[in-house]
């Protein structure tokens, strides 16, 4: 039987990942993608406390979490378009308008 | 069939509704919805005053009903197994944050018509944004905490983003978007720690309700998960109030979104940050006198507490003082000052006496609704003075109008004033009420931190108003128009400012209150 | 037999987050992260959620990512471009970054390992079947449930005043701003 | 031979995972047939008719002409994409197919108690459609990977159609659902049985299943929604620049779609392998009772099969904008509708 800790490992590897992706990438839709990696990646560690425990609590977390997920994609994506509408790239580096 | 697998008790098979409980989010949530239909239904011309109108009546309503459940109810102060609740912490935040939201809307009734901008829309959001600066405030549970912070920042990223045709609107809409999501990811993940590690040795399950959270911290399973759960949250919270490592978002997002929404992001997300972070860390990991697992985690919290908040009111202020630009100059103050507000947080997490933390949370509430109103009242004025786009923000573009335009120069004046902390407006009454309260703790060296960051303040602070009033003005001046919504959102500011700097015992008496229904079940 | 499955599922997700992340064309990232989702699922299988692994699919890799897909072949974003002087400052980052990872694996599977109490495994849990995360969304979760009814109402109307068409009636002056600053392309101003 | 042994139970699985796979693959293949005979009948024209008797063995002369057919790839394609999203279509249309019941609980010698379904389980209905999100890919990813106008074009028209009526096929879902209280497929077919066929669920949940039909064409791709692949206005669209082989598979996997979605419907709608009266002939149980159930299950699902030919061969197609319009106006309402509907009714008790 698989234990809790290498659940929780994954999800912190994933969570890693999904963080280090956020630095690294420069494409707006790239870094969003990471960003719904960390999300994910804080799922598994919420399903596994849930099942290992026998509390559904973290499952029903889990579901509210991927509504929130779904609303920031879709409001992400509009922004996203909005942007690209009036500048035709989505480089962050390119976003110079605003200087750092 | 047994179908409640994973339900502690049986009780809980039915809901535990009260929505009476839940009335002054209920009305803000369903202004929104109603606001949403009149502008569907109505001519364009009639939509900024009818949906402002609603906004504004919807705030009211729920100004009332906090009140009446702060003075009159008698029930239950808990409601959905924990999700609510009501205590002084909840309704001082929502009172904070229902003057904001009125003022917002005061600012922008205008501001939608001069930038052509759909009123219906951006009223709603505002509303929705209320709706969950008011949920992070009165969640007590972390799931309602995150929902109520979703609720707020996915509806001000757009609103951040309102001017879709100007690409500083977008891209500060798209910085503060993967910021934000980049800190609630944080945040979120620092929940499902805390929810693991609270579960117990002989089986039972973690919890997200923070009052069990507390009760649990020393029985905790996995204790180091719990520490790092904690630092994520904080972490989270960082993002979200804008502390000095995390603030690298603040200054360009407040220059890029619109004035108007300026204004409601460095007020109104910011107290409701800090409503959330004070229900986590204040109530989740109280502060305890015996030795074991929440003395340590509290210990811990609060010493990164302070250095956080030198931290963040250094970097505010020393970069405030290099800015051209008046909006990331004030979004650099807003900086400092959530340095500030930290001291008063870190006074009232160290409180080892009830009465003291009850002290310190109300100065912090204080100082919240007295910085909300001043930047408000800042930024007012810098979108009068910008005119549509945005265009005019430079500080030169303030040279030597404090004589054409008196009133403005002065309204601007007051508001600068206060937010130096100047005697007898209310920056200066809320300052000392923080330090204080810190000083109370003993944080002397804190409270010198932040005296040398006042006055260092005072540079840039003081500047506006000397370009204002003592600079040639180069290019030909007509004085903008000032709409009768602005012209009373300018007014209420500046009593507002007074009232609270000159009179603020009325206010603090009653931050300091417990809410009827509390002090009852306390017999005092 | 269920760690065989733990491990391939853990593999497959991983790789993929990993060729996510590596990746520079937007539409392999996409890909990739369908991958994850999808191994995710597969994950919560192993753990006895099944309801949780059917709406991980649904939502994510059958509404989120077809999203994202979408948006990427509408736009036809372009590849990240390579810059090798970022690159060279990114480096001691990446090993500071899988140090981190590495020692919070570690530190995780320590403490979990030695600590008092040892969950039973989950496969035997019946918490995640759909009547029991049913009846924990309408009574524990009744008022978060019905709160996401309002974020999305909210999502709705942001995604849509963001992303439609801009009337004409707000071109106007905003169109005459934003040519004046420095960034804009010809091409935009129309 | 323990058949309580996990190894041999996997292995009676995959086996009869791939006999399921073989019978649909061939069930495919007469479909095509029998569309082109029916098209031609409805055109008063003869179809295919020399390949066998009658044209039967023309599925394989397909077949073969498919494999030698010489493989074209666009110059300028995204090679790994461009392979990779036939596949999924394909795939994602088999994955279904695991979880339909397609007949009743029949005590065989031997292996004892059996229940006519390869993969039972809690969440199957949510399986279904979890893997039907997944087809999209393929449809969305070949148009972009072809490197060609029409195909992007054919691939996002075909996107936005499939999200746009996924929602409303969901929901006409949900009145089954909330009348039969499981997601379980085998408990809903079970449910369905006895009164002679009046408690299939086509009764009570008429607007659901009208819905669902309507939504299942344009899930499929299939005509009068066929806008993804509109030969006058987008030569072909997402498939366009695919050929030989992998132009078979997206040809399969909309075959296999069709055949699932006819499969759903059956199963959720019409009693699935449930015979009016069936039981008074022979036992519930027996040999011979299963055996005119699954041919009872496979008539309705071939009825389907039909309507669909038939549509085809009667209905002109939608323009783009009032496909969608009627998705989301009209269809979507109404699929709402009806939940409020049949909550109010269950609720109530009269359901």
């Amino acid at each position: 039987m698989v234990p809790l800790s290498w659940y929780l490992a994954l999800s912190a590897v994933l969570f890693t990942i999904g963080a280090a992706g956020v630095i690294i990438k420069r494409n707006a839709i790239a870094m969003f993608m990471c960003i719904e990696l960390m999300l994910n990646a804080t799922n598994i560690t919420f399903v596994a406390f849930s099942s290992f425990f026998r509390d559904v609590t973290g499952q029903l977390f889990v579901f509210i979490v991927m509504t929130v997920a779904a609303a920031e994609a879709a409001v992400g994506l509009g922004i996203i378009i909005a942007i690209f509408r009036n500048r035709l790239s989505l480089d962050v580096d390119d976003a110079s308008v605003l200087k750092y | 069939m047994n179908i409640y697998f994973g339900l502690q008790t049986a009780t809980q098979q039915f809901a535990d509704v009260n929505l009476w409980l839940l009335m002054p989010e209920l009305i803000v949530a369903s202004a929104g919805v109603l606001v949403m239909l009149v502008d569907a239904f109505t001519k364009r011309l009639d939509q900024r005053w009818l949906t402002g109108g609603i906004s504004l009546i919807g705030l009211v309503a729920a100004a009332v009903s906090c009140v009446w459940l702060w003075t009159s109810w008698t029930g239950p102060t808990e409601a959905f197994f924990g999700m609510i609740v009501l205590d002084r912490l909840r309704l001082s935040f929502t009172l904070v944050f229902l003057v904001v939201s009125a003022l917002s809307v005061l600012l922008s009734m205008i501001w939608v018509e001069w930038e052509r901008l759909p009123a219906g829309e951006f009223h709603a959001l505002l509303l929705f944004a209320t709706a969950g600066m008011m949920l992070m405030a009165s969640g007590g549970d972390l799931v309602m905490i995150f929902l109520g912070l979703e609720l707020l920042s996915i509806s001000t990223y757009v609103m951040a983003g309102f001017r879709r045709t100007d690409v500083r609107s977008n891209e500060a809409s798209m910085k503060y978007f993967i910021l934000g999501s980049f800190s609630s990811a944080f945040l979120l993940y620092g929940t499902a720690l805390v929810y693991g590690a609270t579960a117990m040795a002989n089986g039972t399950p973690g919890t997200t309700n923070i009052r069990e959270i507390a009760q649990r911290l020393d029985t905790a399973l996995y204790p180091p998960l719990l520490f790092a759960g904690a630092a994520m949250l904080l972490i989270g919270f960082g993002f979200k109030v804008a502390t000095a490592p995390f603030h690298v978002w603040t200054p360009d997002v407040y220059e890029g979104a619109p004035t108007p929404v300026t204004a409601f992001m460095a007020a109104g997300p910011k107290a409701a940050g800090f409503a959330s972070f004070m229900r986590v860390f204040l109530f989740g990991f109280p502060f305890v006198v015996a030795a074991g697992t929440a003395q340590r985690l509290h210990s811990a919290w609060i010493a990164v507490l302070v250095v956080l908040a030198v931290i963040t009111m250094t970097v505010g202020n020393t970069a405030a003082i290099l800015q051209s630009n008046v909006k990331r100059m004030l979004a650099y103050s807003s900086i400092a000052h959530a340095g500030y507000v930290l001291v008063g947080l870190v006074a009232a997490g160290a409180a080892s006496d009830l009465g003291q933390r009850n002290e310190a949370i109300a100065a912090v509430v204080f100082y919240l609704l007295v910085y909300s109103i001043m930047t408000l009242g800042a930024f007012a004025v810098v979108t009068i003075l910008a005119r549509s786009g945005d265009r005019r923000t430079e500080i030169e573009d303030y040279n030597g109008i404090g004589f054409d335009s008196p009133w403005l120069a002065f309204a601007f004046s007051v508001s600068l004033l206060s937010l130096l902390g100047v005697p007898l407006t209310a920056g200066f009454m809320g300052k000392v009420m923080v330090f204080s309260a810190a000083l109370d703790q003993g944080y002397v060296g804190l409270v010198v931190v932040a005296v040398l960051n006042t006055v260092v303040s005072a540079y840039y602070y003081l500047r506006l108003i000397v370009v204002m009033f003592f600079r040639e003005r180069s290019g030909a001046w007509n004085a903008p128009l000032v709409p009768a919504s602005m012209a009373i959102a300018l007014a209420l500011t500046v009593v507002g400012i007074f009232y609270l700097g000159i009179f603020p015992g009325r206010v603090i008496e009653v931050f300091q209150a417990s809410p009827s229904v509390i002090s009852r079940l306390l017999g005092t | 037999m269920t760690i065989l499955i733990f491990l391939l599922l853990a593999a497959l997700t991983v790789g993929c987050a990993i060729a996510m992340v590596a990746q520079r064309n937007p539409l392999y990232s996409a890909i990739a992260l369908i991958g994850v989702f999808l191994g995710m699922a597969g994950i919560y299988v192993t753990l006895a959620a099944p309801f949780i692994a059917a709406i991980q699919v649904i939502v994510y890799a059958g509404a989120i990512m077809v999203l994202v897909v979408f948006v990427i072949m509408l736009l036809n974003v372009e590849e990240e471009v390579r810059r090798p002087i970022r690159l060279r400052y990114l480096i001691p980052l990446g090993v500071f970054l899988a140090a981190l990872l590495f020692a919070e694996t570690a530190f995780i599977i320590y403490f979990i390992e030695t600590s008092a109490y040892n969950p039973p495994p989950a496969t035997q849990s019946n918490v995640g079947l759909t009547a029991s995360v049913g009846t924990g969304l309408f009574t524990k979760y009744l008022l978060p449930f019905e709160i996401t009814s309002l974020l999305i109402l909210m999502a709705i109307v942001g995604a849509i005043t963001l992303a439609r068409r801009v009337p004409a009636l707000e071109v106007g002056g905003r169109r005459m701003q934003a040519a004046t600053t420095e960034s804009e392309k010809p091409s935009a101003a129309d | 031979m323990d058949l309580s042994n996990p190894y041999i139970q996997a292995a009676l699985q995959f086996l009869a995972i791939f006999i399921t796979f073989n019978v649909v693959l061939m069930i495919v293949a007469y479909t095509v047939l029998a569309e082109r005979r029916i098209l031609g009948f409805i055109q008063g024209r003869l179809g295919p008719n020399r390949v066998g008797p009658g044209g039967v063995l023309q599925p394989f002369a397909d077949l073969l002409k498919f494999i030698f057919k010489e493989e074209i790839v666009p110059d300028k394609s995204t090679r790994f994409v461009y392979f990779l999203a036939p596949l999924i279509a394909v795939t994602a249309a088999m994955m279904t197919l695991i979880v339909y019941p397609f007949g009743p609980r029949v005590t065989l010698p031997y292996f004892g108690q059996v229940e006519l379904v390869i993969a039972r389980f809690d969440i199957a209905l949510l399986y279904v459609l979890a893997v039907t999100s997944i087809g999209v890919y393929g449809i969305a990813l070949a148009g972009w990977a072809s490197n060609s106008k029409y195909s992007l074009m054919g691939g996002l028209r075909s996107s936005a159609q499939m999200i746009s009526y996924e929602l409303s096929l969901g929901l006409s879902l949900v009145g089954v659902i909330l009348m039969s209280g499981t997601l379980d497929l085998y408990e809903i077919v079970e449910q369905q049985s006895g009164w002679y066929g009046f408690k299939w669920n086509i009764f009570p949940q008429f607007i659901g299943f009208v819905v669902y039909l309507t939504s299942a064409i344009a899930e499929t791709n299939r005509v009068p929604f066929d806008l993804p692949e509109a030969e006058t206005e987008l030569v072909a669209g997402f498939h366009t620049e695919y050929s030989a082989l992998k132009f078979a598979l997206f040809f399969m996997a909309e075959y296999i779609n069709m055949f699932t979605v006819s499969v759903l419907a059956t199963t959720l709608f019409l009693g699935g392998w449930n015979v009016p009266g069936l039981a008074l002939l022979f036992s519930p149980g027996s040999i011979p009772f299963a055996v005119f159930s699954v041919i009872g299950f496979f008539v309705k699902v071939f009825f389907f099969l039909f309507l669909y030919i038939w549509l085809r061969g009667t209905l002109p197609r939608f323009r783009f904008d009032q496909l969608m319009s009627f998705g989301w106006k009209f269809l979507l309402p109404v699929a709402l509708l009806n939940v409020v509907l049949t909550a109010t009714l269950v609720w109530l008790g009269v359901l």
